[in-house]
């Protein structure tokens, strides 16, 4: 038994935390820190600059021009690109595009699309939910009917993030009804300026727009742009939503919104103290912290696990409820710590140069928001639900 | 023991769900909710024309109602149509202290629905404790000047006047302030309505009771406030609870409705019985209101406890249950759920109330 | 709405409390406080105490010598008796099958079995579960075989409380197997010195010696203690479990509960103060307290429909989970008030003559025990899944 | 990072769990725990000649290990078998402390399972805080007189001698007593074992280590204490786990297995995720226990948090997922839960330890 990362490890994440304390554009991290909206050129921008430095593809294996980083390293780099404040890699194309095509694409395809998801040419986003599937992803009916030396698509893809931006979608689609509703679907690429594709924005409950509706209305698709065989896009899918998360459960993530959910609590004040020493709230935040503290441990796990070329089980299930449900409980007692200025939607006290009186303290202008947002994370990816379905299955195995 | 409402409360509530189900949609109601002035004043004057507002009032003071079970049935119809005009901050609220300080034309006018005026109580620096108060209030020849800052004044914009609590050499008392005597900055609230940060520089008052009475008459309005938003958040699950039931009903997955998947009948039968818990805690607080000293502060403190964790449960599960349709803004869902979690914000958290019920049960 | 008693109800409550401050023996109500095991002769001794009186009877109507009270006045006498320490009436003569002779039984069974169980002559148990059935009562096995004027039974009762003591058991047999399982259910009557019928012990985990298997081999049962039709016995067993149960909460029981670790909680130091006004374990007592509170009224809602004639629904369920998580959370903070403490059984301690030292202080000497021994309200009497499950069929209809 | 044992702990392991599946088995445990001397003296020796006893202490103590892995890979193993022989409280616990005080022969015949200590600190009137001492010890011609009384000493009786904490002038300091010199009243406890209620009047003690020295010595025996409690949680977690599996697997109702029920699917895998947690806060604990100050008391008030709270949901919820069965003496589960309840009252509960790790945090 050894928790520590080996001296090789250690240095690493001095490298890219020094890197990024060089790097990082100072109003991306502030806008990540307060939850603010990054914008398509914020997002853009800092690729392009994890790009010039050979990182953005951090997660590839080496042939494919990725780093060639392990399980732990990408780890690592995670981590601290968390508590950096760093915008979120997004991970369309470089992390579920990218392995599928790595491991089921044509050599044309792998050299035409790989290098465009890097260098800003292509705006990935991801066709797989569709409005009466929800959960039950195998159920999808937008239809690809081949149609000499292309498919005709008709259907719609909804809960599509940041759709609005995109470039080009990949989609599960239709092209059997024959068997069980997993054997007739294929996986295909679409050019999102192809006539028939119409973007419509889904506004969330917090009054973000990051998520769309698209509707495919006789969209012609060139033959060339199927992965893999027809009909047997579902072990593509597959592959991609059970490829290897190293950090699934998020630990970057929550350490940083603890940090700062403490920082908070050590200024708000209640009967004259600061709220951190309420013993309630101190409760509610030492509870939260031991949780994270554990599944950090499951985590390292899991990840050493990985590293020593093991695929883990029931656990990613695990670390996929547990992480969801912590970043959860720290947004719900962030609001909680606000008290009534969790109520003020103020998003204009994050513009420069706004002149108050601010309501939130500084940073914090949407933190209800924020929390109803992250309703989501247990929605998606796999529910909570579905995700105890599987642990069962695994474990129990009824 | 009577566990139904007299005839006059019910017909009363009748006539509330009936007005609002005719003619209070919900999408006019949501886009209120993000524009100025956050609600809509011709549904404010046509609830008060049906006699919304008297009946939070006694008949001495020109309503027909005024108790414990008028306010609790008044704000379960409000909240079961997630209704986001001001009655609560702009009426019962100021309303019931103006009373008790004698104002007694201010009152009927509230009543009439022809003046709003707004509680400036809370203070950035506080979280809930009303007691928390740093805005001075300094004697001037013929009144009071008032100088600090109020946060997350509901409804503030457009009022007639504010009632303002302020420290003196005696403690906390409340003053009347008018309106041309503030700065307000408005803004919207994440629940669909609107709040202002309240600034006092030497603002003129006029003292509202006795000096130094402030913290009773606080205490006075704050227990009606959290009777009724405990019973706002109890019509507000009801609401929920039929959409809930109604979804599990009828959304198909893996080729069966989801209610048949028992895992979501267990979840459902605990929010269930959880809202029956909520209604016995409104009633129990709406009976309170008649009683005093350390009881009724422990039931009413009980009420909102139950009312935030259970509302918080609700909130989540319903979402949780539905899925993503219940992230959008287009469904009705979320927007209860988020008025629902959001009333755990005003007047007192659970935490805070937990704390004081305990209080309370040591000084019993 | 009108939450109070009305002054009848608050005379007669005084009347009960008045009467059993001078009737109940102060070595029972010491044994009942303290959770010591009582006797038969205990149980009996106050039975018989209760009956001159005339209230063993409380829910019986007039015309079978009833006490002829409604709803609202069965739950001040139950109150009473909970807040006085009382040893419970045993249900399953009076409450179980009192009302099912009354309504399905012949007037020859009335007129003999009635006033049986009420002076001591007969003391009953209840033979509904057997061991491979559990919550699927109807799955039951032990089976009746009609052989003249005689049934002939076979089988396997469990779980039967306080069996070691009785005369006669009422069971739920097998006399077909055609149709659906609950179609060839009958209840009998059986003198429990019949022979072929034995009684075996089963200890429990609290060490506790309340429940028995009872074994029938060859047991000869006359026809005429056949209840009701051949094949009905389902329908007098549902009646049984469904008959208007007025106090299915607990909720006296449970406020003695609290009173008493209320009083542990002041007496009890930790960081030299009173462990009540330790801010998590106040937390934790305030919150069964809010429950209890919030229960309490809705049971009255439940008592008040009932004083008018109707008939809980779905409530009953709902009652049934509270009340029995509420008794369990209270058994809990029992255990933990005692700390270290709670690890002894010394049931010594209860003995009169007992000279120390105390381990846990006087009164709690089988704290765990009886936490342990609580996990069973959650399971028998319909669990809590199975509640749910009734729960929802009864609201949500699927 | 490397999360599989080192060869040697591996063997330690599997050699204690092939000795306790052959030759442990539960019925002579549980009828050992409700007799005299509330376990297998013959045991407890096979036990220490395995080199359980060895395995808790270092190298130059006459052991083999002593490191937070040792401890934690014998006590989960001792767990998984219900194992109530006294290696925490009569080798682990009072082996330490000796050691640390220089008594090595003491030590060694500890090792050898040839004589058994206890630590008697924990007073009547104190929850769980080991610092909370009234028993006093008086300086004598030559030596020390104790008087005043300690509860629920574990496996007291048959003891070779006492480490009794009193307080002197200079704070709490720690004396070994002779077995002579104590009075015992033994009785059994809750969970299988016996313990005893101590009384000192003028009892002769050694010093152990300096004056006022005895908060710290205990403490760092404390943490010790408290890993080996949450390692044998951990093992008998494992064990509850495989014996609910395996009846949800086999159980019938309704015609089908348990295990098919949707609503207890989900109840099983959230216990299942949690028991993972219990296994990684326990890993913490025992690489903790190398590291010093707040971080060191932090990660073990965390386990010991931990282990308290998912122990309850695991004892609680795979009783109430057998149903009937789980209530009886003859079905093992029960024996299984009670210790894992009890192990909450030992070395402080939950709460004891969130208070500690919250109080931590701040010093930090």
């Amino acid at each position: 038994m050894d928790l520590n990362f080996t001296q090789e490890e250690v240095e690493f994440r001095e490298e890219v935390r020094g890197w990024l304390a060089e790097n990082l554009p100072a109003d991306l991290a502030r806008k990540v820190r307060s939850d603010a909206p990054l914008t398509k050129d914020d997002m853009v921008r800092w690729q392009l600059i994890l790009h010039e430095k050979g990182w953005l593809t951090y997660s590839w294996p080496a042939e494919f021009g990725g780093t060639g980083w392990g399980p732990v390293k990408q780890f690592i780099f995670e981590e601290e690109m968390a508590y950096a404040c760093a915008p979120r890699i997004l991970p369309f194309g470089l992390k579920m595009l990218g392995p599928v095509l790595m491991k089921f694409g044509t050599k044309e395809q792998q050299d035409y699309y790989l290098p465009r998801m890097c260098d800003g040419t292509h705006w990935w986003c991801q066709g797989y939910s569709e409005p009466g599937a929800g959960s039950d992803l195998a159920s999808l009916k937008t239809a690809a009917v081949r149609d000499g030396d292309h498919y005709i698509v008709n259907g719609q893809k909804t809960w599509t993030t940041l759709g609005q931006h995109a470039d080009w979608i990949f989609c599960l689609v239709r092209t059997s009804t024959d068997g069980k509703p997993q054997e007739g679907i294929s996986f295909l690429l679409i050019d999102m300026k192809t006539p028939g594709i119409e973007v419509r924005p889904i506004q969330t409950i917090d009054g973000g727009r990051e998520v769309n509706e698209v509707w495919l209305t006789d969209v012609k698709v060139p033959v060339e742009n199927l992965v893999g065989e027809e009909n047997k896009g579902w072990t593509y899918a597959k592959y991609l939503l059970t490829h290897e998360r190293t950090n699934i459960a998020g630990v970057g993530k929550s350490n940083q919104e603890l940090a700062r959910l403490k920082e908070l609590a050590a200024n708000q004040k209640r009967n004259g103290k600061p709220l951190a020493e309420d013993p309630f709230f101190a409760a509610r935040m030492a509870k939260v912290e031991i949780a994270l503290m554990n599944m950090e441990i499951t985590n390292l796990r899991v990840l050493a696990q990985a590293e020593a070329g093991g695929s883990p089980g029931a656990e990613s299930s695990m670390l996929k409820i547990l992480g969801t449900e912590i970043e959860q409980e720290l947004t719900d007692l962030t609001r909680r710590a606000l008290g009534r200025s969790a109520q003020a939607l103020t998003p204009e006290a994050d513009d420069q140069g706004f002149n108050g009186p601010y309501v939130a303290p500084e940073g914090f202008q949407n933190a209800s928001g924020v929390y109803f947002n992250h309703r989501k994370t247990t929605i998606y990816g796999g529910s909570t639900e579905i995700q105890k379905n599987i642990i069962n299955k695994m474990i129990v195995g009824l | 023991m009577e566990f139904t409402h007299t005839d006059t409360r019910r017909m009363l509530a009748d006539t509330i769900d009936r007005y609002l189900r005719d003619k209070y949609p919900l999408a006019a109601r949501v886009e209120a909710g993000t524009t100025e002035p956050g609600f809509q004043p011709a549904q404010y004057e046509a609830l008060a024309e049906l006699g919304v507002i008297a009946a939070l009032f006694p008949e001495d003071q020109g309503g027909f109602g005024g108790e414990g079970f008028d306010i609790a049935v008044v704000f379960e119809e409000l909240g079961k149509r997630l209704v986001n005009e001001p009655v609560m901050d702009n009426a019962l609220v100021p309303g019931s202290i103006l009373a008790a300080a004698g104002q007694s034309d201010a009152v009927e006018n509230i009543i009439a629905g022809a003046a709003r005026y707004a509680l400036a109580a809370e203070e950035p620096q506080a979280l809930y404790d009303l007691t928390d108060v740093e805005t001075r209030a300094e004697a001037t020849g013929d009144g009071w000047a008032l100088t600090g800052a109020k946060s997350v004044v509901k409804y503030a914009s457009g009022c007639d006047g504010f009632i303002v609590s302020a420290r003196t050499d005696k403690g906390v008392s409340l003053f009347l302030v008018g309106a041309d005597q503030v700065s307000l900055r408005d803004y919207v609230t994440v629940d669909g309505g609107r709040a202002a940060e309240l600034t006092l520089d030497g603002a003129a008052g006029q003292l509202l009771g006795d000096e130094g009475a402030g913290e009773a008459m606080l205490q006075e309005a704050a227990d009606r406030a959290v009777l009724a938003l405990s019973a706002e958040a109890l019509g507000i699950m009801q609401t929920v609870r039929e959409m809930t039931i109604e979804y599990l009903r009828t959304r198909k997955q893996f080729g069966v409705v989801i209610g048949k998947f028992q895992a979501l009948q267990h979840r459902m039968a605990e929010m269930l019985l959880e809202i029956e818990q909520a209604r016995s805690a409104v009633i129990n607080a709406a009976n309170a209101l008649s009683l005093s000293g350390a009881e009724r502060a422990r039931i009413i403190a009980a009420a909102k406890y139950s009312i935030g964790r259970i509302g918080r449960l609700v909130a989540e599960e319903s979402i949780q249950m539905h899925g993503g349709i219940a992230m959008t803004w287009e469904y009705d869902l979320g927007h209860f759920a988020k008025r629902l979690i959001l009333i755990d914000h005003e007047w007192g958290d659970q935490d805070f109330h937990l704390a004081r019920f305990i209080e309370h049960g040591h000084a019993a």
